[in-house]
């Protein structure tokens, strides 16, 4: 695929498939994990063909998305690094929030809080793993104590919780600043969306003749 | 099938409960209910009152049958408990005895008569006819042959003593007459029980 | 047993002692725990394990396998010297003043009359000195220095405290108080209750540990009262119905007697049966012999009994040995001496003691016939099972009969439990398959023999022609003919005294006090008179109710004889009548009769003045301390030690063992000492397990799945053996491998200064059913048995242990 | 099915109504395991799994007379044995029955996922419906007493019914029925308790002076309940719990967690939504095109 002439690229063709396998590996793990998480959610069940397969997907889904993060966290670790634009960026939140963003200081690839979501992420889904290994019952049942499974067990609730809230907030935030699903749907941002949301990104491309994602060199 | 209109609105009606309560969240227990407690298995089992094979305590014993003996009906021992009428075992059982159906239905029950042959190394089955008339001769051979009729000292004996037997503790009183009369009329006296072991 | 199963329930004390109640005997130990709970009662055990009756009772002693003896002449000293007995029962109701013959005496462990080569005694010096009238004579002041109770006296003076802890291990503060607690119930309002199993009678002096406790028991005053009793408690659901129908070698229904080789006339059998009173006027009931003997006769040949030909009496075969017992029929078979073998459910090679023995002995038949419902060791004797049957078939030429039988739930029968009830059941599914019913099998067997004779003659038809036969279906005579048989009917009309007719020609007997002597009554089995009357099956009567809430159901079956639930029930009764115990009285003179719960072990008129003994089958009416010529080792119980023990008898070590038991040469030869084998083994039931029926069940698998051996911490530490580790048990006929269960319920007793360790062996395994494989007990056990019984010595013999590595499946 | 009309049970397991509550006197029943009665002799266990129509494989020898070795989706009633030797050195063989304890607050029930999955009837029986159960496990770790068990084979959870079949009909539990000693009784709740009492009472005058009943209040009492001679130490019998309770995790999980998570979500996404209404989408302006394109423009070249 080709991306439209005078574009920016802001995430690559592997970088794209690896969101979205983490994106629906996600949701389903959600879905199915709210349904045995509370009984009024109880009937997403329904969606994977009843409780027993509900219980018995959503483990599997679990190591997917875990490999697929890890995936991510390989692409996007070094444009997450915390600088201090970012603190900058964070002071001027109230800007941000009502759409000012003329006040708001110009920020790299990513803003401080996309980088919240990916590290936040990078350590709740090695948690969310780790725990669940815990209360795999079909395989991991006899492995420790009741107690440390109780205890796994509401680590790994608390975690996905938190998950889906910060999920929440990305969703939204895509939808939210215009042209960001295009960005990891198709690939590519249009130079002034880059000059309003990612400037220090945008002048890098710019000065050093890249295209994106990275500037050259 | 067919539907009166009253099923019809009960179903409906029933259905449309559960899919709106399913909706929110409510799901599943009109389901759950309809499947809670397990059906009584002996309402209309065929009972026999019998005896513990075991012990000499003799607990009565409760034999649950399937069927209720109708002549089609192959009376299958299904389930066997105490009998709470009974005034020492009071409905209790013991481990062996609350086990009894197992061995009622041991797979090592056997069905068939076998015999084995001289120097073989496995078991044939044959008939009734067969075993009992090969016993039968190999008995009266010994018998002829071995019955002591009158000691040394040449008083009446009558005693056969190459042939014995052992006689069933498990067996009924009555099994015991006719194997008392049997033996003992051939003038059988290696003759016992386990009474002793 | 002496009392009821819920009879129990009355005693103050319960000695399980000689057996494991709670294990073996579950349902009825309910009535124990029922004694404690109702009745305050408690429970002492005393076992050379801790068992799981242990596991409940009030108080544990341990006890070195074989030594029961002397713990319980320990006990009787106890009870003299603290003059702990009942003085006016032991008076009225047992023989210790009556006076023993000059020429009995005691001495280094022999009593008078033994003849060492025969091993065995002239016991005609153990008896009463008799008067002129041939009634023995009395002291009832017990001064007389040779009445019983002084002879007695001094014969267990050397039980002291200390002797019966070294003999016994026992500690001594425990023996005390098992004593005082024994003595608590020698008060007349209070009983106890003693539990016995074959862990008193599988020993080589079984008959004498019983007899201890029973004199325990009459210096009590507990026999014949509610919560007392001797109670042994039976192993097999019927094994007392076969008993009592005589299947023993020299048994006859009703505990008549085969004649022997001496008996060489119907006069001579007579005389040395129908014993005469030794005191005026006793009812000495064994009078009416010839009664039952003639009757049983006129069951078994019918018109061919006739008084012309003593009522048939040499068709009855007669024994040149007082008995061939197990050990002596495989002694035969092991020399080649006996060519078939039935095995009706039975199966010696698993229940045998010298399991090699019995394997080699079963390899030398011509046939061997098996009938059961289940596949058995025996019936496979012949297969190569490895290490657990090593065999060669090729080189067994038996010929070998599995036939397959009913089981319980698929006949009609009655079958008598240990308290004597005889209890009806009905079938409830046909038979496996072509299985058939024991009954169908022996008529099957009978009419083809019967059938041969008649064609082509043979040796000694007779008996075997005239058997009667009369059944609808003689083909597959229906229960309840033979059991109308057992009841026995007139074959003429019977009149009483004033001429009236009591009953027609063919009518049932109401009980055997209406047996004739003279060819008019019939009855297949005298006690059972009573049980199938013109009233119908009483062994079917399923009234429960319990008039006086005492364990005692008159409604309930029937219980032989004539339907008495409690055996000397006279006793429960002081000499004048009134009970012992007012709060339990069983029957009590109103001043015409033996009124109460019970049917009388009594004549039902007979008034206290007359001075009638209440053990109405002793020929002196009275309980005996004193056993007179009954037992084959003594008058009085003498502690030997069993035919292999760690120890030397402390008490006489010229005659370590029984000096009446009857021991084979080879079986004397496979004897090992304490040097090979230096620990004491004793093999018993586990309660998940009855012998080797329930490995074939899964349930029973599951609860209990493979063997094992228990060994003390001590001892294992000792060895190096782990929990559930392997370990090789051996005594000098054979070897078990097996896992081990270190056990703190077993602990090193100290025997005359030794610690002494004992294994337990439990003895359900072998190579059919659904557990795992495993080797029999018997693989280990002696081939040696009790004097009198000839029951083998399973409870106390020699092995060595050690560890091994697990065997290669 | 007329067990919609029963109106029996008093909680469903992953229900948020009200369950039908007018039948309000029924007999609570128990299970009154009188240790100091018991022989061990593993009748319950047999006529549990002959009633109850289980039948595990055939194991192997443990060092232990406790056959199986554990608890199982075939194993509903387990004797569980401990040689314990006593203060004054003597030696006690303790044995206790173990089971669901069928409690008033039951842990499995708190914790399961599974709608209908578990019941719990009026008279105080705790039930598994296994048409509802998912094999979560997560009732193992609700249970305090360690009793329920998956199966590899269906993913089902397994345990004690209390014979519910037989207690539906008016008859006793198959354990209770059977046990040789009557170390196993059964009644309603009020009259175990109160028998309880006259035995505590015969076993202080036997010595046991910390004999008592064992009816825990951390799960508001048991259907199932025990007389044991050493009632300040249950945990001789076998690791008896000493003061069980639902665990707090499972506590704060299902207590705390799962209201709040819900909430904390819900408002997420509504504080997103009003977000969106008050503000409006962040969109590319003009002005921002136009400064793109000027500053590509200033630049042209230079990287190349």
């Amino acid at each position: 695929m080709k991306y439209p002439e005078g574009t920016l690229v802001r995430n690559t063709r592997a970088a794209r498939v690896n969101h979205w396998i983490t994106a629906t590996c996600f949701v389903l793990l959600m879905v199915s994990g709210l349904s045995m998480f509370h009984p009024m959610l109880f009937w997403l069940s329904g969606l994977f063909g009843g409780g027993q397969w509900t219980r018995t997907i959503h483990p599997w889904i679990g190591i997917v998305l875990a490999l697929s993060y890890a995936g991510l966290i390989v692409q996007f670790w070094r444009d997450n690094f915390w600088n201090r634009d970012d603190i900058r960026w964070l002071r001027s939140i109230v800007e941000v929030v009502v759409n000012d963003e003329a006040k708001v200081p110009e920020v790299g690839r990513f803003n401080a809080g996309q980088k919240f979501v990916f590290w936040t992420m990078a350590l709740l889904v090695p948690a969310l793993l780790a725990t669940g290994l815990v209360i795999w019952q079909s395989y991991f049942g006899e492995a420790t104590t009741i107690e440390t499974q109780r205890a796994a067990e509401l680590v790994h609730s608390w975690a996905a919780a938190t998950a889906i809230m910060i999920w929440i907030i990305h969703v939204y935030a895509a939808i939210w600043v215009r042209g960001s699903v295009r960005a990891m749907t198709r690939g590519y941002v249009t130079p002034g969306w880059a000059w309003r949301h990612h400037r220090k990104w945008f002048r890098d491309l710019v000065t050093t003749g890249s295209t994106g994602p990275r500037p050259r060199g | 099938m067919e539907i009166s209109r009253r099923g019809f609105i009960k179903i409906t009606g029933a259905g449309l409960a559960a899919s709106s309560l399913g909706a929110l969240g409510f799901g599943g227990a009109g389901e759950a209910v309809a499947a809670l407690v397990r059906p009584y298995k002996l309402t209309a089992a065929a009972e026999t009152r019998n005896t513990c094979t075991y012990c000499s305590v003799a607990c009565g014993i409760l034999i649950y049958g399937l069927g209720d003996r109708a002549k089609n009906a192959r009376p299958g021992v299904l389930h066997i408990e105490g009998d709470p009428d009974h005034p020492v075992n009071r409905g209790t059982l013991c481990p062996k005895g609350s086990g009894l159906l197992d061995v009622v239905h041991s797979p090592g029950r056997l069905t068939q008569p076998r015999y084995r042959a001289p120097g073989s190394a496995e078991f044939k089955p044959v008939s009734w006819d067969f075993a009992l008339n090969r016993i039968a001769t190999l008995m009266k051979e010994d018998r002829d042959k071995n019955f002591i009729a009158k000691n040394k000292d040449g008083a009446t004996v009558n005693r056969w003593l190459t042939t014995g037997m052992l006689a069933a503790s498990a067996s009924s009183n009555e099994t015991a007459l006719v194997t008392w009369k049997v033996a003992r009329s051939l003038g059988m006296v290696v003759f016992d029980n386990q009474a002793r072991v | 047993m002496t009392n009821t199963w819920q009879d129990i329930k009355n005693a103050n004390i319960v000695l399980v002692m000689g057996g494991n109640a709670a294990e073996a005997h579950p349902c009825g130990f309910k009535w124990v725990v029922e004694a404690k709970i109702e009745n305050g009662a408690k429970l002492v055990v005393v076992d050379p394990r801790f068992t799981r009756t242990a596991a409940v009772a009030d108080y544990y002693a341990p006890i070195r396998p074989g030594t029961d003896i002397a713990f319980l002449s320990g006990v009787i000293r106890y009870l003299l010297e603290k003059d702990s007995i009942q003085h006016e029962y032991v008076r009225a109701f047992t023989n210790a003043g009556l006076i023993v013959k000059e020429g009995y005496g005691f001495e280094d462990g022999l009593f008078s009359g033994y003849n060492e080569e025969k091993h065995a005694y002239d016991r005609s010096t153990w008896d009463y000195e008799l008067d002129d009238r041939g009634f023995a004579r009395v002291d009832d002041a017990w001064q007389d220095p040779r009445c019983v109770i002084n002879l007695m006296r001094k014969h267990v003076d050397r039980y002291t405290p200390e002797m019966v802890s070294r003999i016994c291990g026992t500690p001594e503060a425990k023996f005390l108080e098992v004593c005082a607690l024994i003595a608590s119930t020698a008060a007349p309002d209070k009983a106890l209750t003693s539990l016995f199993a074959l862990g008193w009678t599988q020993h080589s002096i079984g008959a004498q540990n019983i007899r201890t406790m029973a004199m325990v028991q009459l210096l009590l005053g507990n026999i014949g009262v509610a919560g007392g009793g001797m109670n042994a408690l039976r192993g097999h659901s019927n094994i007392q119905g076969l008993t009592d129908v005589g299947l023993l070698s020299n048994a006859m229904p009703g505990y008549m007697t085969l004649p022997r080789d001496f008996d060489a006339t119907f006069d001579d059998y007579m005389k040395a049966r129908q014993f005469k009173p030794l005191r005026p006027g006793q009812t000495s009931y064994w009078q009416n012999y010839r009664k039952f003997f003639v009757s049983f006769q006129k069951a078994m040949f019918g018109d061919a009994a006739q008084p012309e030909n003593n009522w048939a009496y040499d068709w009855l075969p007669k024994l040149d040995i007082p008995l061939y017992d197990i050990i002596t029929a495989f002694e035969m078979m092991a020399h080649g001496k006996m060519n078939g073998y039935i095995c009706q459910g039975f199966n010696p090679l698993q229940a045998f003691p010298d399991k090699d023995k019995i394997r080699t002995g079963l390899s030398k038949l011509e046939y061997l016939v098996v009938m059961d419902p289940l596949d058995t060791e025996t019936a496979n004797f012949w297969q190569d099972v490895g290490a657990f049957n090593t065999s060669k078939p090729a080189e067994i030429q038996t010929e070998v009969f599995q036939l397959p039988t009913s089981c319980f739930a698929e006949e009609n029968g009655s079958l008598v439990n240990s308290a004597r009830w005889l209890q009806w059941h009905w079938k409830a599914a046909p038979a496996p398959g072509e299985a058939k019913s024991d009954i169908w099998i022996m008529s099957g067997l009978f009419h083809r023999l019967r059938a041969l004779y008649a064609k082509d003659g043979g040796a000694f038809p007779g008996p075997l022609l005239h058997l009667t036969w009369s059944y609808t279906d003689p083909v597959d005579p229906n229960p309840e003919e033979i059991a109308k048989e057992m009841n026995g009917r007139a074959l003429a009309d019977l009149e009483d005294a004033s001429g009236r007719v009591t009953k027609k020609a063919g009518q049932q007997l109401d009980g055997f006090a209406e047996l004739r002597d003279d060819g008019s009554t019939m009855s297949g089995c005298w006690i059972f008179a009573g049980s199938w009357t013109e009233k119908g099956n009483q062994m079917a009567r399923r009234d429960a109710a319990d008039p006086r809430d005492q364990g005692i159901t008159p409604g309930w079956a029937w219980a032989w004889p004539a339907n008495r639930r409690i055996l000397y029930n006279r006793a429960s009764a002081d000499p004048a009548g009134k009970a012992w115990n007012p709060a339990k009285p069983i029957i009590e003179w109103n001043g015409s009769r033996w009124t109460g719960i019970d049917v009388p072990d009594y004549g039902p008129t007979i008034a206290p003045s007359e001075g009638v003994g209440p053990f109405i089958m002793n020929d002196e009416g009275l309980g005996r301390l004193f056993a007179r010529g009954m037992m084959a080792e003594g008058p009085f119980p003498e502690h030997y030690e069993p035919f292999e023990s760690p120890v030397e008898n402390v008490l006489h070590p010229n005659v370590r063992t029984n000096p009446a038991a009857r021991i084979y040469p080879d079986d004397k030869a496979a004897l090992g000492t304490s040097a090979d084998f230096p620990y004491v083994a004793t093999t018993y039931r586990l309660t998940e397990h009855f012998h080797y029926w329930t490995k074939h069940a899964l349930i029973n698998a599951i609860l209990q799945p493979e063997q094992f051996v228990e060994i003390g911490e001590a001892l294992a530490t000792e060895k190096g053996i782990a929990q559930g580790g392997w370990v090789r048990v051996a005594s000098k006929r054979g070897a078990i491998v097996c896992k081990a269960y270190v056990t703190k319920r077993i602990k090193p007793m100290t025997v005359d200064g030794k610690p002494a360790h004992v294994i337990g062996v439990p003895l359900h395994w072998g190579f059919t059913g659904q557990t795992l494989k495993g080797y029999p007990a018997n693989v280990l056990t002696p081939s040696v048995g009790d004097a009198n019984t000839q029951t083998p010595e399973y409870k106390a013999f020699l092995v060595n242990v050690e560890k091994v590595s697990a065997p290669v499946a | 099915m007329t067990d919609l009309q029963s109106q029996d049970f008093i909680r469903i397991s992953a229900s948020t109504t009200t369950p039908p509550a007018a039948r309000n006197h029924e007999v609570e029943v128990a299970k009154l395991i009188d240790v100091s009665r018991c022989i061990g002799c593993k009748a319950c266990q047999a006529a549990c799994m002959e009633w109850n129509n289980l039948r595990g494989d055939v194991g192997t020898f443990q060092g232990s007379y406790t056959n199986p070795a554990d608890l199982g989706p075939h194993t509903w009633t387990l004797m569980r044995f401990t040689e314990h030797e006593n203060a004054t050195g003597d030696l006690e063989w303790l044995i206790r029955k173990d089971g669901c304890m069928h409690c008033a607050d039951p842990g499995c029930l708190e914790a399961c996922p599974a709608p209908g999955a578990i019941v719990q009837y009026a008279n105080g029986i705790v039930d598994f419906v296994s048409q509802n159960c998912i094999g979560c496990g997560y009732c193992v770790k609700g249970c305090p007493f360690n009793i329920p068990r998956i199966s590899a084979a269906d993913s089902k959870s397994y345990k004690c019914t209390l014979c519910s079949d037989r207690v539906s009909v008016g008859m006793e539990p198959a354990c209770v029925k059977a046990c040789p000693t009557g170390a196993i009784l059964f009644g309603s709740k009020t009259d175990m308790r109160s028998w309880a009492g006259e035995r505590v009472e015969d076993l202080k005058g036997r010595g046991f002076e910390k004999a008592g009943l064992y009816d825990p209040p951390g799960v508001g009492g048991t259907h199932v309940m025990y007389v044991l001679p050493h009632a300040d130490t249950p945990s001789i019998y076998a690791g008896l719990p000493g003061n069980p309770a639902i665990s707090v995790f499972v506590d704060v999980w299902k207590g705390v967690l799962k209201p709040l998570a819900l909430a904390g979500l819900a408002v997420t996404a509504v504080a997103g939504f009003l977000h969106w209404v008050i503000t409006g989408t962040n969109e590319v302006e003009e002005n921002d095109d136009r400064s793109a394109a000027d500053f590509i423009k200033n630049h042209e070249g230079v990287a190349k």
